[in-house]
């Protein structure tokens, strides 16, 4: 009864982001000056920006758990962040290598949007040990949001600090302006594949997790030796 | 004649442990429960959430006039607890306590001393609670605990480690004038001492209510069976 | 008509390194999350296992645990 | 306001009782002076440099802060005392930004002119009311995520690390700001003014975080 509509969903993202990588691949035309290399930026960018909008989302998800209290929302918010993290690395790992293919080192300073990256990436990496660090479950969830909160606020503003030193070295190649049209389709498209991959996987773990929920309540009610609950940074319902 | 505490199914549970589980029951304004029970019953969880510390999970509360946890802030202030821990900071004296107390609670400093005396404190009020005995202490932290003139009075083992002297002086603070009653829930591990001055007396066994009845019908071993 | 989009320059190895890290990320994420999967598949199982037992042999009738009450 | 006036008197006067943080605080900083002039291997430093040695060195010195926050209400009841009252919580919350940026502004009061005597190049004179306002708008950015992350890991088991942990990488906008502002005024050939733009993200980031912060704490004391 958790699973229903993933498995359209999982069709509809697999059609759609490789659908998305062969257009970047074959139809979006050669950079000018960064030739093949440009197509990188098909996978990082959108990567980049469905984990800041995970990450933020987290922090209004987290919103509605402490207005509400109930742990449902506490383990959606758990889930988008937690999903965001590990598309984080995906992001933090691809930025370096277009940064060596581009300007050939493998970590740029000046490049705003990968530092700053890498600082919401350095401060949400302590969402789990948080977690985790707290025993009780009912204080857990409500410390957890309120880090994910302050987090969510934070991202927008780390970047638009990061963003405000003079050093602009290098052209910014994401521009929502000078992208000439074909561009921008495979981008859009690209994105689009980004986003839908990102919320699978959310409907997905959320499924596992409320199975996982129902199965231990079961459990507890045939055996009637309830499993000791390890302490785990995950929420269970 | 209202009733100061009304508790229905009340539940304290943490993750899979139930510390209390069940608990109901109706206190008059004015008159005194004793709860017995071994230690780990849940009777100080009882106390936390009575004393707006502690969100119950099941249930429904009411003290004095106001829901818990949602109406909270109505009851919070009219409400003394001296629990184990005496809620004093140990590098202040018990006057600088005191008086930090009296001016969350917007009370009157000049009640800060004239309680010292009451409590028997004069003398070393100025000295850092770290200085102080196992019983000076607990008369510290009683003074704090009736600072603001609580109506409902929620005492822990309020005589654990008290010689008579200190009882003695702590005795009219921790009962109330007759003109103007306290309703207070006292925890307890005396059967007959606990029973003599219980209006009511409530049982806790692993956090479920075995016994609840009016102090008068029940005997002592019946509250010693709790412990068995 | 993929001449102008799919030339060999030195470029291409990173393109591809970065879609191949992409790739496995993904995979290591769904080879855990599977993991768990066949976990739960497994304790469902034992708990088939012992509804069907239970249903067997007929349930022994509990004895209400004594309590004290006046 | 009466409750804000109580509990930090309090504070006060539990830290002139105990000295817990600011002399902590203040020995650390110089310490770290010491150990940036053997590490740059360097005598003096000015502008850029200097601005990031005197941030760095109160931004380190204010986690000690953070971790001494809140660990006497922890452990000796303050939560339980504080939340009896009829107060709205929030005021501890202001109460505890204002009592550390007292401390900062006492950390400071001594490790300034130490830094200018033992590190800094170009004299502290003609810069000085803007060094005040700089150091201001930073001790309010330090203050406020301290108030608030150290209340998050005062209950938790590892808290000594978890502070800083989550207040390091949330105080980097006010350290890029703050060493921002803080280059010209210690550059060599006497002061530049102000950078309007850096000064206008210091003073969001203080109001942005100090509104956030009094509407998420309350849910920190529940339990």
């Amino acid at each position: 009864m958790h699973g229903k509509g993933l498995r359209g969903l999982s069709v509809a993202t697999i059609v759609v982001l490789v659908g998305a990588f062969a257009v970047a691949a074959f139809y979006a035309p050669l950079d000018a000056d960064q030739g093949f290399r440009q197509k990188i930026f098909y996978l990082h960018v959108p990567l980049a920006i469905v984990a800041l909008v995970g990450f933020i989302v987290g922090g209004l998800l987290a919103i509605q758990h402490l207005r509400t209290r109930e742990p449902i929302w506490d383990l959606r918010s758990y889930v988008a962040i937690h999903i965001s993290l590990i598309l984080g690395v995906g992001v933090l790992v691809t930025g370096a290598i277009w940064a060596k293919s581009s300007w050939g080192v493998w970590w740029l300073w000046d490049e705003p949007t990968l530092v700053s990256f890498l600082i919401v990436f350095l401060l949400y990496g302590t969402y789990t040990p948080m977690r985790f660090a707290i025993e009780d479950r009912e204080r857990q969830a409500r410390y957890a949001s309120v880090f994910a909160i302050t987090a969510g606020a934070f991202v927008p503003i780390c970047f638009g600090a990061v963003r405000a030193q003079p050093q602009e070295v290098h052209p910014q190649t994401f521009g929502s302006g000078d992208l000439p049209g074909p561009m921008w389709l495979t981008f859009l498209v690209c994105l689009a594949g980004m986003a839908l991959l990102f919320y699978t996987l959310y409907r997905f773990e959320i499924a596992a997790k409320l199975a996982r929920g129902r199965l231990r309540s079961l459990r507890r009610q045939l055996l009637d030796d309830a499993p000791v609950q390890r302490r785990s940074a995950a929420p269970t319902i | 004649m209202t009733t100061a505490i009304e508790l229905a199914g009340l539940g304290r549970a943490y993750g899979e442990r139930a510390a209390l589980d069940g608990v109901s029951l109706s206190l008059p304004a004015g008159s005194t429960l004793v709860v017995f029970g071994p230690n780990g019953a849940g009777k100080s969880t009882l106390l936390r959430i009575l004393a707006t510390l502690l969100r119950p999970t099941t249930g429904t509360v009411r003290v004095l006039d106001g829901e818990l946890p949602r109406e909270a802030w109505k009851v919070r202030g009219r409400i003394g607890l001296l629990g184990h821990d005496p809620l004093l900071y140990r590098e202040l004296s018990a006057r600088e306590n005191l008086r930090y107390h009296a001016r969350l609670h917007a009370v009157d400093p000049a009640r800060v001393d004239e309680l010292l005396d009451a409590v028997g404190l004069g003398a070393r009020a100025d000295d850092p609670i770290s200085t102080y005995s196992r019983g000076m202490v607990q008369r510290a932290a009683a003074a704090r605990a009736v600072l603001h003139d609580p109506e409902l009075l929620l005492l822990d083992e309020p005589r654990a480690n008290l010689d008579p002297a200190a009882a003695a002086a702590l005795e009219p603070l921790l009962t109330g004038t007759p003109e103007r009653p306290r309703t207070r829930v006292v925890t307890s591990h005396d059967p007959a001492g606990g029973l003599a001055e219980a209006d009511v007396a409530l049982g806790l066994r692993a956090g479920r209510p075995v016994l609840l009845a009016p102090a008068a019908g029940v005997t002592v071993d019946q509250i010693g069976a709790l412990y068995r | 008509m993929f001449a102008d989009t799919l030339p060999g320059d030195q470029g291409t190895p990173y393109v591809v390194a970065a879609y191949l890290v992409f790739l496995a990320l993904l995979l290591i994420y769904l080879a855990i999350m599977g993991v768990r999967v066949a976990r739960m598949e497994r304790d469902l199982a034992e708990l088939d296992d012992l509804v069907r037992e239970g249903r067997d042999t007929p349930p022994s009738s509990e004895q209400e645990p004594e309590r004290i009450s006046t | 306001m009466r409750v804000l006036a109580a509990v930090l008197r309090k504070e006060l006067r539990l830290e002139l009782r105990t000295f817990e943080s600011v002399p902590g605080m203040v020995l650390f900083g110089l310490t770290i002076f010491v150990v940036f002039h053997f590490g740059l291997e360097r005598a003096s430093v000015e502008g850029d440099l200097a601005a990031g040695i005197l941030v760095v060195t109160l931004l380190f010195a204010g986690m000690l802060g953070l971790n001494r926050l809140y660990v006497a209400d922890e452990e000796q009841g303050g939560f339980d005392g504080f939340l009896l009252a009829p107060v709205d919580r929030t005021w501890l919350f202001v109460a505890k930004a204002t009592a550390l940026f007292a401390y900062l502004v006492a950390l400071e009061i001594v490790m300034v002119p130490a830094f200018a005597l033992l590190l800094l190049e170009p004299g502290l004179g003609q810069a000085l009311p803007e060094l005040v306002l700089v150091l201001a708008l930073t001790n309010a950015g330090f203050a406020i995520i301290a108030a608030l992350v150290g209340a998050i890991a005062v209950r938790t088991r590892a808290r000594d690390l978890l502070g800083p942990l989550i207040a390091l990488p949330l105080l980097v906008p006010v350290v890029i700001a703050a060493a921002g502002l803080l280059e010209p005024l210690l550059r060599e050939g006497g002061a530049g003014g102000l950078d309007a733009k850096w000064l206008a993200i210091l003073g969001l980031y203080d109001l942005v975080f100090g509104l956030l912060s009094v509407a998420v704490f309350d849910p920190l004391l529940e339990d």
